[in-house]
């Protein structure tokens, strides 16, 4: 290490010890989480490209099992994510600007609104579930008065699939906003150090991004 | 810093004029014979830094974490191996001989999944690359320390869910799982689906951290132009790790859930289409198998230019090849579905663009070939695996043309001209390659140098049992014998026989790669610091080197192939 | 089928050519063009090995170390060189890749005069129906082996039709070059045209399960005057004259493929053996027990999963309309016969 | 001169070491623009949900997309800062959706051409031969009991 015992003490805290300057580790994080997210992106394209095949597989299939979704509740989870993506965008400024206060009080809009999401789409999926609109073994649609096409389970097994998985990245955001509030909490972040806050902005846009293409796809196309 | 350094940034870097770094002026910070620098206290090496199971267990040291990496690694090539014995000997009569059907099936089974998800896609990314990559670099450490030991103990994970699986009824699907078999089939392919799985995620960790390591952690003075080609080729690795492994890790995903929700996507009797689970396999294992063999390249150009004392010929042209290869290795994945149901214009597309992606790597071995044109070679065993790799990865390479051609892959497909292409390419290569890379940088990691004629003695027997093996299943694979087929027909019998000598003979060699190496670490002779007087920074440092790698940050001013003997007075 | 324990020399199924060494038989049309591409793959990728190699030994001779004072060459990139072996390879792919794609292209374009024979895969038997004859193809071909039988006229293009019943398959006729996989859900066919005659192997060659490499079947080229009697005699399973009951049951129970699950002995290999298994007391997957007798046989063959054997999975599939009575009494005659 | 490229970092000019020529300047973009970005993406998400209800039929695929990317591109650059970062991790972004594109253009084009040239053939997927017959089977059992072989509607029957 080029840094001698006198320049150990300058070190911020907060900087590693194979980083050599501030500028380094946080471009590293940000570059580290850059390529986590283009991760995020891939996986969730091998379920859109399976929606897209179904498309071309059953067209009429596809519309008809959509029309059963419940288009309001879609409308509503997706405003919902947009305002905790808006307050998210906030939280970061204010951890730029060592608005500490700030970056709490958004920081919990966002998280409150994570749960507003899984509460909506927790009463969309037990509607389904009482109408057997289901994958697999357990469609028993026809049972409940539903005329649907043939491969309708199909289609509802990609529906709860795309769904279910952006619900499990909800509920880790969750888990990452809590943990990064908590840190809030103990002023560990400043416009020195905020790089952490950042990347949790990041995750949560990705998953705000992924569900602002999963809503037209699977509640609205014709 | 002395003045040289600063005068050489003068000239113009990185062409064949710049001024050698180790002048005959400035002494390199060289250590003596015991590995610490004159008149520093003498310094623990990391082994012997701190002491105790637990240090190894938590260590953030990318050192440890590479031979943690490396045991681990070679401990399921082990087992894998001694599986190919027995799948060989099984076939060695046309009947059945100590296997039954099913048993052999998941013999095979097991065999190709413990060898793609745990030998071949970590071994040298993660092995081998973990312990140079940083110190090639001139870094301290990876960018992040942490998370390179999470994606061991990810592997790990991944190691006992494979190993789980032959507790719950073994896997008879072969490593590609295709569906509707491994659908319907009773044995634990959930279990073996979750550990490719996880083994996704950690092989997606050490690729970030290799990308962030390479863009944000260079010494001073080391532009993209001036990083050694085997930074390059781990780079580029590291590339198809983050873009290619999302995507098996969907599949996978998928598949588990089309075996417990039944969703039907991949199952044809409930609407679905396998067409479209081989497409989702093959667009993560076409770059997975440039996963397997870049890093095979990166070492190989490493080995060649140090052993002949020559500068690389054509740096430029293989550092871009290497990321070539990984782009364009995301454009061909359909060569694998010709015959499978997939549509002919689909079929004549994929075919053009294998063959754009088989120039790359034609210009790499021609110029390795040319690095040898005048140089001064020094015959070590990591060169014996050079020159072997260069054999046997050409013939990997040529038989690729065969089945990239659209009709001869018709008659070639699934046969046994398939399993010794890739065998060609992925023992030939990679495993070739890492076991030189591996003699090359054993003195810098343990500090001993291993025995030379009993390592030339094992390239020779590798070289002679791997090419008996293979060499005849071109021949049976022509004749028409199928893939994974546990009887035959009597005529093939022959061909079968030279093939199980000579797999007999690969797994003596590779046994005595295992001893001379272990043996090494024990009672090697003591290596100094630089024992084939590299030019790359990770020889700059003592062997085995200190904990935080360099004393001092290292100064790059020039290329890392200007080696003293380079002639440099023009007149050659 | 190669049974898994009988000696090769009883092995039935059709060598593919004579001596090991010699080279596969060119019997149909695709075939002639292929083997061309393949001689000129082999000459052109030899001559390359063969230069690549042969620099690289001559450098390894030439520039070996001679002394610690050996100066080596600065050289380190030359554009025209690298250009040249950049562009060189580069032709002789797209000759390779144009000459395949010709070749392909007419692999994947049946004429419109071929005779359509559908063929059924599934769990390691094929099915081969042809067109006109309600009967599926099973004929005995030589002692100890049984495989189906595709009849193909020499001269005439057929075009095989092929879908499969569970997994993927894949049918590879290695002496016609021909090969295609058999995705269930979806049609696949493969067209040739043989222009040799004699009996050729067919494999399948995409993994399907346990008996994936019993899974064979035999082509046989007949010239086209007595193609249709080929037929026939492949299709109708009678009792021959002079035949006792107990051998045409034999003939039924191998045409049928019984043999890819049940054993003549009484060990169990994917089903129950049928040695001793008439008159046995079985108690039943639902607890019930009975005594074997004709109509259990009659009923496990036509409706194999009403009731089945306790330990053992319903995956028999059911004959119902391809085993008449009087092939189903040999049938019973035989089982009856094994002790 | 070493010549320092866009993506090293600590490049010693003339012997002096350079601080990190591409060091991330903090860029902090005002409150006014967030809520900007917010509004248009409301306004977006509206104009979705009307134009869904449009009845474009083929074409509200296409312009579903359109507005799914705008209102992406909207939060990638100005939520996610990609505007004023460093070009890199917006390139970044850019090689992972060329990658997705390339997986989706070549699966689908073979997915398609596969339907074509069976159709060109005369060869079915055997799951619409099987799902005719058994339409064709259902509509006879309906006319031999007397009722109207249901209309198309409700789907595939």
């Amino acid at each position: 290490m080029s840094s001698n015992a006198q320049e150990h003490e300058d070190r911020p805290w907060f900087l590693a010890h194979h980083f050599d300057t501030v500028g380094q580790q946080m471009s590293s994080a940000k570059l580290g989480m850059w390529l986590f997210a283009c991760t995020e992106v891939l996986m969730f394209s091998g379920l859109f490209l399976a929606y897209f095949i179904l498309r071309d597989l059953y067209p009429e299939m596809v519309l008809v099992a959509s029309e059963e979704l419940n288009k309001t509740a879609g409308g509503v989870n997706t405003v919902v994510l947009l305002t905790s993506s808006f307050t998210m965008a906030l939280g970061v400024r204010a951890a730029q600007t060592n608005n500490n206060k700030a970056l709490k009080r958004n920081l919990l809009v966002t998280i409150a609104c994570a749960f507003i999401f899984m509460i909506v789409k927790y009463f969309e999926y037990t509607t389904k579930i009482e109408h057997g609109l289901l994958p697999g073994a357990w469609f028993s649609a026809l049972e409940h008065g539903y005329m649907l096409p043939k491969y309708s389970r199909v289609f509802y097994g990609i529906y709860f699939t795309m769904t279910g998985l952006h619900g499990v990245h909800v509920i880790v955001g969750i888990g990452v906003l809590s943990w990064i509030y908590i840190r809030a909490r103990r002023h560990e972040f400043n416009s020195e150090n905020y790089v952490a806050v950042e990347n949790a902005g990041i995750y949560w846009h990705i998953v705000d991004l992924v569900w602002i293409f999963l809503f037209p796809l699977l509640y609205l196309v014709k | 810093m002395s003045d040289d350094s600063k005068k050489t940034d003068e000239k113009a870097e990185d062409s064949a004029s710049t001024d050698v770094v180790a002048t005959k002026t400035e002494k390199p910070v060289t250590t003596d014979g015991d590995g610490h620098a004159e008149g520093v206290a003498p310094e623990k090496s990391y082994l012997t830094a701190s002491r105790g199971v637990m240090s190894w267990l938590v260590t953030v040291d990318h050192k440890r974490i590479g031979l943690m990496y490396l045991v681990a690694t070679m401990f399921f090539f082990l087992v894998a191996g001694l599986l190919a014995i027995a799948l060989r000997t099984e076939l060695f009569t046309g009947q059945q001989d100590f296997m039954s059907a099913a048993t052999y099936n998941k013999v095979f089974t097991l065999h190709g999944a413990i060898m793609v998800f745990l030998f071949i896609i970590p071994s040298v990314p993660a092995g081998i690359g973990n312990f140079v990559l940083p110190l090639m670099l001139g870094a301290k450490d990876v960018a992040f320390p942490k998370l390179n030991l999470l994606s061991f103990y990810v592997y790990c994970i991944a190691a006992v869910m494979l190993i789980l699986t032959l507790v719950l009824g073994s896997l008879d699907t072969g490593w590609t799982f295709y569906t509707p078999y491994s659908k319907s089939t009773g044995t634990a392919v959930i279990m073996a689906t979750m550990g490719a799985f996880v083994a996704g995620f950690s092989s997606i960790l050490t690729g970030v951290n290799f990308v962030v390591t390479t863009h944000k952690m260079r010494a001073p003075g080391m532009t993209w132009n001036r990083m050694p080609l085997m930074i390059w080729a781990l780079y580029a690795t590291a590339l198809i790790q983050i873009m290619a492994t999302p995507v098996l890790a969907i599949t996978l995903f998928l598949l588990v859930i089309e075996r417990t929700l039944s969703v039907g996507i991949f199952d044809p009797a409930m609407g679905g289409d396998p067409a479209l689970y081989q497409h989702f396999f093959w667009f993560y294992s076409h770059p997975a198998v440039y996963i397997m063999i870049l890093p095979g390249f990166g070492i190989i150009s490493e080995l060649i230019t140090v052993h002949s004392r020559k500068h690389i010929f054509g740096y430029r042209a293989i550092a871009i090849s290497s990321v070539a290869i990984a782009v364009i290795s995301f454009f061909v994945w359909g060569h694998h579905l010709f015959v499978s149901g997939q549509s002919e214009l689909a079929g004549i597309v994929f075919s053009f663009l294998t063959f754009a992606v088989a120039v790359p790597t034609a210009i790499k071995v021609f110029s390795w070939v040319a690095t040898l044109y005048g140089g001064s070679i020094r015959y070590t065993t990591p060169m014996w695996y050079a020159i072997v790799f260069l054999w046997t990865f050409t013939i990997g390479g040529l038989t690729g043309v065969y089945l990239g051609t659209l009709s001869v892959n018709v008659h070639l497909h699934d046969t046994y001209f398939v399993v010794a292409h890739f065998h060609y390419v992925m023992v030939g290569g990679t495993v070739v390659a890492f076991l030189g890379g591996l003699y090359h940088w054993w003195p810098k990691m343990f500090g001993r140098m291993y025995n030379e004629t009993a390592g030339k003695i094992s390239a020779l027997l590798v070289f002679i049992g791997f090419n008996t093996t293979f060499l005849t299943q071109f021949f049976l694979g022509h004749q028409g014998m199928p893939r994974r087929y546990y009887a035959y027909l009597p005529e093939y019998e022959v061909m079968h026989q030279v093939s199980t000598v000579g797999a007999w003979i690969l797994a003596c060699g590779l046994f005595l790669v295992l001893f001379t190496l272990i043996h090494a670490i024990k009672s090697g002779e003591r290596a100094t610091a630089n024992p084939w007087a590299a030019v790359s920074l990770e020889w700059r440092t003592a062997s085995p080197p200190i904990e935080h790698n360099f004393h001092a940050t290292p100064q790059v001013t020039g290329s890392p192939y200007d080696f003293p003997e380079i002639d440099k007075s023009g007149k050659h | 089928m190669i049974a898994t324990f009988i000696p090769p020399e009883k092995l039935g199924t059709p060598s593919m050519s004579d001596s090991p060494w010699e080279l596969l038989p060119t019997a149909s049309n695709h075939a002639a063009s292929l083997d061309w591409l393949y001689l000129a793959l082999t000459i052109v990728c030899g001559i390359s090995f063969v230069l690549v190699i042969g620099a690289m030994f001559y450098f390894m001779w030439k520039y070996k170390k001679r002394s610690d004072e050996d100066r080596t060459s600065p050289l380190t990139h030359n554009g025209r060189l690298e250009f040249a072996w950049s562009a060189i390879p580069a032709v002789f792919l797209m000759l390779f890749f144009i000459q395949g794609e010709i070749d392909f292209v007419k692999l994947s374009a049946p004429p419109a005069d071929a005779i359509d024979i559908s063929i059924t895969a599934e769990k390691w038997k094929w099915t081969i129906e042809y067109p006109g004859r309600s009967a599926a193809s099973t004929t005995e071909v030589l002692d100890g082996e049984i495989a189906p039988l595709l009849v193909v006229p020499k001269g005439q293009p057929v075009r095989l039709l092929m879908s499969s019943k569970d997994v993927i398959h894949s049918l590879y006729i290695p002496a016609f070059r021909v090969k295609k996989d058999v995705v269930p859900g979806r049609y696949a066919f493969v067209w040739f045209t043989a222009i040799e005659e004699g009996t050729f192997p067919l494999f399948c060659t995409e993994y399907c399960g346990d008996e994936h490499s019993s899974m064979l079947a035999v082509v046989k080229v007949v010239p086209p005057e007595d193609y249709e009697a080929e037929v026939r005699a492949a299709t109708t399973l009678e009792q021959g004259a002079g035949e006792t009951i107990e051998a045409f049951g034999e003939k039924v129970y191998k045409a049928m493929a019984c043999n890819s699950c049940h054993n003549p002995d009484a060990s169990v290999k994917v089903g129950p053996g049928f040695g001793g298994l008439f008159g046995k007391t079985e108690s039943m997957t639902d607890g019930s027990s009975l005594t074997v007798d004709e109509n259990y046989l009659r009923e496990s063959i036509y409706q194999p999963n009403a009731k089945v054997v306790a330990g053992f999975t319903p995956q028999m599939p059911s004959f119902a309309g391809q085993i008449n009575d009087e092939q189903m009494n040999a049938l019973i005659a035989y089982i009856k016969s094994l002790k | 001169m070493a010549h320092a490229d866009s993506t090293q970092n600590s490049v010693y000019l003339n012997g002096k070491p350079v601080e990190n020529p591409h060091e991330d300047h903090h860029h902090v973009s005002p409150v006014w623009e967030f809520t900007a970005v917010f509004v248009a993406l409301l306004i977006l998400t509206i104009l979705t949900y009307v134009v869904s209800f449009a009845g474009l039929g083929p074409a509200s695929l296409p312009v579903a997309m359109i507005i799914a990317g705008t209102k992406g591109a909207l939060v990638a650059l100005f939520f996610m800062h990609l505007k004023y970062e460093d070009r890199f991790y917006g390139f970044v972004f850019a090689v992972t959706l060329l990658f997705v594109a390339i997986f989706f253009t070549l699966t689908l084009f073979d997915m398609s051409s596969t339907d074509e040239l069976n159709e060109e053939a005369g060869i079915k997927y055997k799951r619409t031969v099987e799902d005719s017959a058994e339409a064709a089977e259902s509509a006879a059992a309906m006319k031999a009991a007397g009722l109207k072989p249901a209309a198309a509607g409700g789907g595939g029957h």
